[in-house]
């Protein structure tokens, strides 16, 4: 075809580095993922290109229900695997299992979520932001952006993290709204969008939780004649233009590939040479801000699927 | 043989003076679907009353195109049921749909309209494939589609994964045929202060010929038979296979048309979407008057069913309620309304 | 009595039957129910198939209207071997059936079941003659002798009785060479079962083969011309109406007891009796007593 | 003849009936099915209830059985004024029912249909007496000339006489009053059918009040004390055995058509006769010509 | 009254000899639960080829874990599904209920078990209202539970912020009886290598009391009456409504004894938590054999069902595949038990 469709060599993952010659162990990293998330891609690939370049058998392993993820530690320990790394996005559920582990003799690290909870379980490190100040940030910038008052978007209702954000950010900027969305439903997201637009025109800005819900809610900003403008926590490739395209306002990037490939990382370092990243203390991947500024850099590793 | 003096054919049976006949009004009413209509407009007043942006008719562009998006798979789920199967996989296979087109194009470097059509021959297999395989097992459709739903899902992470490295489709808009595309399947136009999505005219129209074919054809006929007594419907003829097999399919045509306008108003495809939503379309159909046992039910009602689910989702909002509550309010409105839909017909029925 | 068939030498017109059955079994899971039954249904005949309950008569009128496949034996149509695989491919054979248990959709209307797959169609769109099927549909139930007001209404809102007269009519209205009726009159009033046993001499006099099944021997001796006799799955009496009385009938039919004594014996019994009130337990309700059983005496 | 209730002064011991409805009536939504209709039923009585199709019959024991409620009139129970909310209680009077569509579920087995709300329990536990109830199922059964094999089938795989007969059995075994028999014959065999004829007189003879529901005339007239006949929801005909003849009742039920003129015009149809074969369109059996409708020479 | 010879009451019917007595292996095979056992079996002889962590008898404990946290739920759904009606609701009500608990003791500052016995008397209460809806409002039982369902979402969600202004409710570890109540609730024991959780005894008592019920007392009787043909369980005298009520009210039971469990094993419970399960159960038992229109079933199979539903689960992570493609494994895997459980039974039914 004349354009579009996929170029025939495109480069693949960003980390490409030789291939340690260390013993192959094999590391779970068991999130809180909902399968095909975009966001949980990113972690995914990070923690790929890690486990490549460490000659590490990864398997990943995935359930957005806090017992049935708690369960999936308790079948890596079957497994006798090498190490694991989990979110503790519901530290509660996991909990038991995660010190079952530890006690076990296998190395844990958590990221993405759990700041607050990790180290009590025993777990080496922590890769991630905090969901709060991520919010808080989100809150501030909103406020120095001059913003009058602001939707907040939860695609998944009751999610503890999901939450956090939106607290975080009505703490910062209290003039904030929610909204409860479905999120394997975009055409239903968009209208929601849009009605909760259309209900409340003082809305300046829709605070979205996830990359694809920011380009949905650009539609519906389109729809209900609304001027608000997006501002999204997350990237991805289709994101990123937007942003370059002036759709998206900003994004609040906690660089998930780094999360995902730290976590990896940092237990094969545990087990060939005793390191420990953050030597203790919680190793923060973000929160940074993209936005029309800084997204120039940013642009061509999203082309390649890794930011 | 004796003849007597009567004239065979005549009406010889004394007239039944028991019956009352029943008021044009009582008839109406005893239609299903009617009672859901009044549910309707019981939630639609209700909303007029308490939320002002409902009140405002440009905005019901937007209720039209939520009820739309649930409508267009509420009728041939309605059908499936009223011919007396489930379809589980009715919402994960407009994400396959939608990914099929897009994958296919964009993988080959092929027209855009080249993956619609190929889209289009893999829904309507999917359907086959659940109708076949429900008389090849002798299982109930339920499990047999949500054997589907589970394979569907698998199916459309790791084939995206498998062919562009990532969970979504890879963007399409700058392809050859996406312009005509998207004027097909994701277009609007303004009515007046309205603008009303393209998905409001297929929704529309389907509803009047899925209600045409079911009450006026044979293979209406033949629907209502399968679903109230398939055994009896086999003994007196009719084809219980073939009619299961064309209502999988029919499923199938409008998971496309889902999946198409997916695809075209969103540019990409998250693999993910769409689990949840047969439950949604079942919900509508329900709403509507079907039974759950099948053989009984209205087109007309699923879709106002739709709109019903539709309109209390997006007026919950528009009354700018309490979100945590939300799900709350959802579920009292809908009882509300099917409470009004069974109450009206009972009243009816007893006229 | 064997199984011989009675031919008679006078009816050379119809001398090949249009249906014939040979040697027939049919097996559900481990109950046998037919075993090598022969039948012969010509046209222009009334054959009757009597049998105690459970005898494998609506089994046998099954398989002949392709509701299920035999297991054994043959079935030959006009003399060529067939067998329906489905009651569409019976029915296309001009086969129509009422069966015992009527095969009306409940939720459907009156008109909707009577024409149930056979719908009259017109126009360029094929669309349904709706307002022809309800004539019809209204007239032939008003040759039967049942009005109902609604045809509108669903058919399980109906009486046992109005039901039956829907499978009835239908299956004359639609049987075009042979029309099977499994206890038509079962659930019938006595104006009605008389209507439904002149329809059964009105086909047979219009050429049609027709197989009645029937447990009142008033009614089988006043239409057949050729009694079948089912006991447990065989063949126990093949006779043509020449050869039996109406007394013979409902004594082989009771499996040889006299019926006659059953009268005696009631009537017996004092029906202006009055006894004096009493409450029972469970099961106090004395058996009746019966005579001994006896195979009939073929 | 109007519905003069025959009152014999000889029948002393049984004046108060144990059950009479006066002046009931029930409307199913437009449909009055039943209007201003009495009947009394009385301990060691066998009382018919006799009609057309859809006259009102099943209707008027679904009230009496608490099926459903009366919209007008009075049921009196010993004297007493009173309605069933429930089928319970009904049977917690002592009123056991066979229905015409006989209430069974068919994915259950025979006995535990056989026992279903009566259940029998036992042991510390009140647990299933299983065996027991098993055995009696057999017993009663049997009684009826009925053997099932495999009392763990379920009932929907039975033939129509045999679910028949599980109805029957099971209303007799648990009547201890009134028993009611909705048309308990249709589906049955000329021997089964002098057997529940027998049990009739049995439950007569213990002391029970029996209403009957039958279209054969034959089978009312040899058990019934009492004929009641409805037309079109109301009462025409309310007589005393002695008042009526088999013939006399045979008209009566017809709505007084002559069914010895049906008889004859049958025979004189030639059942002998054998037509040549033809092939009919659709609705070509010609509407048998009946005799004009009459009302009952009351 | 001529008194023949012959005793009354004696079998006089003539002996079938057309029937074949069925060897007992045939008729072992065709009860409901056996042929989900050989299903079972199925699966776990393909995982124990497949995947080695499977073959490892400790790990007997985790898989049993995954399948009775599903049986508990799955034993009175299958009640529920036998006696004809849904319970949609069923997944939510136990997060409902783990709420109830924490945030009545935790609010009111009481001992725990206060908190349990008020959640005890919530969840049957809802159980209860399930099934007054039912009847009240004459709508069928899958539109009623979904109401239900809906509000209870929001009921959680509300009031849990409403009560703490979190999503979640607050830790009550530290509080009078959390030890006792996590000892009966949320603790596990060592069975030789085996780790066996309290919960795999509560599923595995729940399903034997539940088998008798339903087969050994006069409840289960009507329970099958019921949802076979309610109109006819009527008629002959069975209390349809309190039956079915009583079902509804079981559901809530075992509701109580899953939040308990959630509760214990993590201190909190998460306000979203159970969306989705309802259909798990529902799954659970169509594997076991239950008919979705009722009046057949078995809750052993139903235990059945969740075992092969949790092993699968486990067993695609022990074997290590694709995740992607996690669904579509689930998806053959659930298919292939049934049509195992449909051909024996099949088999069994011709012999
Ligand atoms: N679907 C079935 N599954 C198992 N057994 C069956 C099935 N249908 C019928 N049978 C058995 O086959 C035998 C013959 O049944 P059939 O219905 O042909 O009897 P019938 O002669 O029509 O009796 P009736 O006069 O009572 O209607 C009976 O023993 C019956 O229990
Ligand atoms: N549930 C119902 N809803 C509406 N109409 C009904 C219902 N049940 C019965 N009817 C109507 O009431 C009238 C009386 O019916 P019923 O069943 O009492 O007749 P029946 O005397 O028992 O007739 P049959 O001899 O045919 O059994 C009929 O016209 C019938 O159509
Ligand atoms: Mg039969
Ligand atoms: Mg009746």
């Amino acid at each position: 075809s004349s354009s579009g469709g996929k170029q025939p060599a495109q480069a693949s993952g960003a980390a490409q580095a030789g291939v340690a010659d260390t013993p192959r162990m094999t590391i779970a990293l068991i999130t809180h993922a909902p399968p095909g998330d975009t966001f949980w891609d990113l972690v995914r690939k990070g923690a790929e290109a890690a486990a490549k370049k460490d000659n590490v058998d990864l398997q990943f392993q995935s359930d957005p229900d806090g017992a049935n993820q708690a369960n999936l530690v308790q079948s890596a320990i079957d497994k006798k695997v090498d190490g694991i790394a989990v979110t503790l996005a519901k530290p509660d559920a996991m909990k038991a299992n995660v010190e079952k582990a530890v006690q076990g003799g296998i190395p844990v690290v958590a990221l993405n979520g759990g700041i607050e909870d990790w180290k009590a379980m025993g777990v080496q490190g922590y890769f991630g932001q905090d969901e709060k100040i991520a919010g808080e940030a989100a809150g501030e910038r909103l406020k120095t952006d001059g913003a009058k008052k602001a939707l907040c978007v939860i695609q998944e209702q009751g999610h503890v993290g999901l939450e956090a954000r939106c607290d975080g950010a009505k703490a910062t900027f209290p003039d904030t709204e929610k909204i409860y969305v479905t999120g394997t439903d975009m055409p239903s997201v968009q209208a929601a969008i849009t009605s909760k637009l259309q209900q409340d025109p003082a809305i300046d800005r829709v605070l979205t939780l996830g990359a694809p819900f920011a380009l949905t809610a650009v539609k519906s900003v389109k729809d209900a004649s609304s001027s608000a403008k997006v501002v999204t926590f997350d990237t991805n490739k289709d994101l990123v233009t937007a942003i370059k395209n002036g759709e998206v306002e900003w994004a609040v990037d906690q660089q998930p590939y780094l999360q995902g490939y730290l976590a990896v990382d940092s237990l094969w370092l545990y087990k060939v040479n005793g390191n420990t990243i953050g030597g203790g203390q919680a190793t923060l991947t973000g929160p940074a801000f993209i936005d029309k500024t800084n997204v120039a850099n940013v642009e061509k590793f999203a082309a390649n699927g890794t930011r | 043989m004796t003849a007597t003096a009567t004239e065979p054919g005549r009406a010889g049976a004394t007239r039944d003076d028991r019956v009352a006949s029943r008021s044009l009004a009582a008839r109406l009413l005893s239609r299903p679907e009617v009672g859901s209509l009044i549910g309707a407009i019981v939630i639609f007043l209700l909303f007029m009353a308490v939320a002002v942006p409902f009140r405002n008719v440009a905005n019901v562009g937007t209720i039209l195109y939520g009820a739309s998006t649930i409508g267009i798979m509420a009728v041939p789920v309605a059908l499936l049921m009223i011919g007396g199967e489930f379809d589980l996989s009715a919402g994960v296979a407009a994400t396959t749909s939608g990914l099929s087109a897009s994958l296919i194009a964009w993988n080959l470097g092929l027209n855009v309209w080249v993956g619609v059509v190929l889209a289009l021959v893999v829904s309507v297999a999917v359907g086959a494939f659940n109708g076949w395989l429900l008389f090849k097992t002798g299982l109930p459709s339920f499990l047999v589609t949500l054997g589907t739903f589970f394979i569907l899902q698998g199916v459309n992470l790791g084939v995206t994964r498998l062919l562009t490295g990532n969970v979504a489709s890879a963007d399409i808009s700058d392809m050859d045929g996406f312009a005509g595309a998207q004027k097909v399947f994701g277009s609007e136009f303004a009515l007046g202060p309205v603008t009303v999505k393209i998905t409001v005219i297929y929704w529309i129209v389907l509803t009047l010929v899925a209600a045409h074919v079911l009450l006026r054809t044979r293979a209406g006929n033949w629907i209502f038979a399968v679903g109230g007594d398939a055994a009896a419907a086999r003994a007196v003829g009719v084809p219980v296979k073939a009619t299961k097999i064309g209502l999988f399919m029919a499923v199938g045509f409008c998971a496309w048309l889902s999946g198409m306008h997916l695809l075209f108003q969103f540019n990409t495809v998250q693999s993910g979407e769409g689990v949840g939503k047969e439950f949604i379309f079942i919900i509508a159909a329900v709403i509507g008057g079907c039974l759950l046992t099948g053989g009984y039910g209205s087109v007309v009602g699923a879709s106002i069913g739709a709109l019903i689910f539709g309109m209390t989702q997006l007026g919950i909002n528009y009354a700018g309620w309490n979100p945590d509550w939300f799900k709350t309010f959802l579920g009292v409105m809908l009882v509300l309304a099917t409470v009004v839909n069974v109450y009206v017909k009972m009243k009816a029925d007893r006229r | 009595m064997s199984s011989a068939t009675a031919e008679r030498p006078g009816a050379a017109s119809s001398d090949t039957p249009i249906l014939a059955l040979d040697g027939v079994g049919k097996s559900y899971g481990n109950v046998h129910a037919l075993r090598g039954v022969s039948l012969k249904v010509r046209q222009g005949e009334v054959t009757c198939v009597l049998g105690d309950n459970g005898a494998g008569k609506s089994t046998l009128i099954k398989i002949i209207s392709g509701l299920h496949e035999h297991s054994d034996g043959t079935m030959t149509l006009d003399g060529v071997e067939c067998s329906f695989p489905s009651p569409r491919a019976a029915q296309a054979s001009g086969i129509a059936t009422v069966y015992q248990d009527l095969a009306l959709a409940p939720l459907m209307s009156v008109w909707r079941n009577f024409f149930l797959g056979n719908e009259l169609r017109r126009g360029p769109f094929r669309t349904l003659d709706i307002a022809g099927m309800k004539q019809i549909c209204h007239d032939e139930l008003a040759k039967m002798g049942i009005v109902i007001p609604d045809l509108d209404r669903p058919v399980g809102g109906l009486s046992g009785g109005q039901r039956q007269c829907i499978a009835i009519a239908r299956a004359i209205y639609f049987g075009a060479r042979v029309i099977i009726l499994d206890e038509p009159t079962a659930a019938l009033g006595v104006k009605q079962s008389g209507v439904v046993l002149r329809y059964i001499v009105k086909a047979r006099d219009a050429g049609l083969g027709v197989i009645f099944i029937t447990h009142n021997p008033h009614h089988a001796h006043l239409v057949g011309n050729h009694f079948v006799i089912l006991k447990l799955g065989r063949v126990v009496l093949d006779a043509h109406r020449d050869e039996l009385t109406l007394e013979q009938l409902t004594t082989e039919m009771a499996g040889g007891e006299e019926l006659a004594e059953l009268s005696h014996e009631l009537r017996g019994a004092d029906p202006g009796k009055v006894v004096a009130p009493a409450e029972v337990e469970h099961g106090q309700v004395e058996a009746p007593a019966r005579p001994d059983e006896e195979e009939p005496s073929a």
